[in-house]
């Protein structure tokens, strides 16, 4: 089973722990990427997301069915935040729950690694000073 | 042919709108797309790398368009 | 910082979550392991754990000090569960926040891999017809 | 002299107490230790490890126990 949320609300950690919780599974392995104080020094102040959201669901389903099928995993929660997020705040969370924990850590970073490769969203940093989309430029 | 197409993150700052209307010659690739989008905006020259997304999947540079695909602008991603 | 819990009540992975929020961290990775309902097949009615409470203390912070000096962890906590856990209890959480999200996961496959060998804490699975303390035998 | 060595997980079975009086000679070693319960409790031997902690700590089979030491038996270890 799969859970794929892309929203402009708070996330919940609990509600990807909730969905993946399950019998079978020994172990779960989460990811909780939040929003940095600053980058290479700078200070942020703020992040904006962006995405075309058809895909960013749709390539982050493909995600959810490979993790599931290259370590058997039980059941597999992805949730996105859009919109405007302060210093602390939740961007992704990634839950994998699988019967062997080591399934579990990799299936989570192969998840992670993927979603920052393949999933059309865009942050932009907010400096004192200007703002920056991230990565854009070598 | 006329298409219309979207930009998101950097690329909408670059077309300085969220989409953009086009006169292409007809069954243009993606490759061809890029050239030209390129041509009327050389900022997307300097990008990491640009995808075009097509019905919101990836395709590749060979892919051939059509008017009624929806065609998307996808500069470098940062999500997570 | 650091926060070991052991103890004979429900562990809260949002407890943990909340601990290991910092700014400066821009991903956590949490391990969270559970009562399965079966080994090797066989059905598990319930577990029980037992702990020589000082030493797996002091074991568990051996642990959380390695992670953090290794991984440069900003914070680490570890909690685990005493007494009667049913199918689907949680038995242990750990979460680790590091600047960059390889060594979270990094760092806390390290830490679930030491606590199952070094942290004096017992299992007993009890079946339908009979009982066995996990890993005693070889 | 005599020692109080407290006994956890399968340990406890084996001796069927908590904890156990043992007479052992002045400034035994924890191999020496471990050898004497083996041939109290046979049953130690089928073990897959056996390790004996001294004040909270895991300490090597060459360190000599005193009386006001905390000994425990501890079989192999199954947490988490």
């Amino acid at each position: 089973m799969i859970d794929i949320q892309l929203k402009d609300q708070t996330l919940l950690p609990q509600d990807c722990i909730d969905f993946v919780a399950c019998p079978k599974a020994g172990g779960s392995s989460l990811f909780i990427g939040t929003v940095r104080d600053n980058t290479k020094g700078k200070q942020v102040l703020r992040l904006e997301f962006e995405a075309y959201a058809p895909m960013a669901v749709s390539e982050m389903k493909k995600i959810a069915i490979q993790v599931k099928e290259k370590w058997q995993a039980e059941k597999v929660a992805i949730h996105h935040r859009t919109g405007t997020l302060a210093i602390g705040d939740i961007a992704v969370i990634i839950a994998v729950a699988t019967p062997h924990r080591k399934a579990a850590f990799e299936a989570c970073a192969f998840a992670i690694d993927t979603l920052k490769e393949t999933v059309p969203i865009w942050k932009k940093e907010i400096f004192e000073d200007g703002e920056v989309w991230v990565a854009a430029h070598p | 042919m006329k298409i219309q197409v979207l930009a998101f993150g950097i690329a909408k700052d670059i077309i300085k709108d969220r989409a953009l209307e086009m006169e292409v010659k007809d069954g243009i690739s993606i490759v061809a797309l890029k050239a030209q989008l390129c041509e009327l905006y050389p900022d997307f020259e300097q990008l990491r790398s640009l995808n075009i997304a097509v019905n919101a999947d990836y395709q590749n540079d060979d892919f051939i368009l059509s008017e009624k695909d929806e065609i998307v602008i996808l500069p470098p991603v940062s999500g997570g």
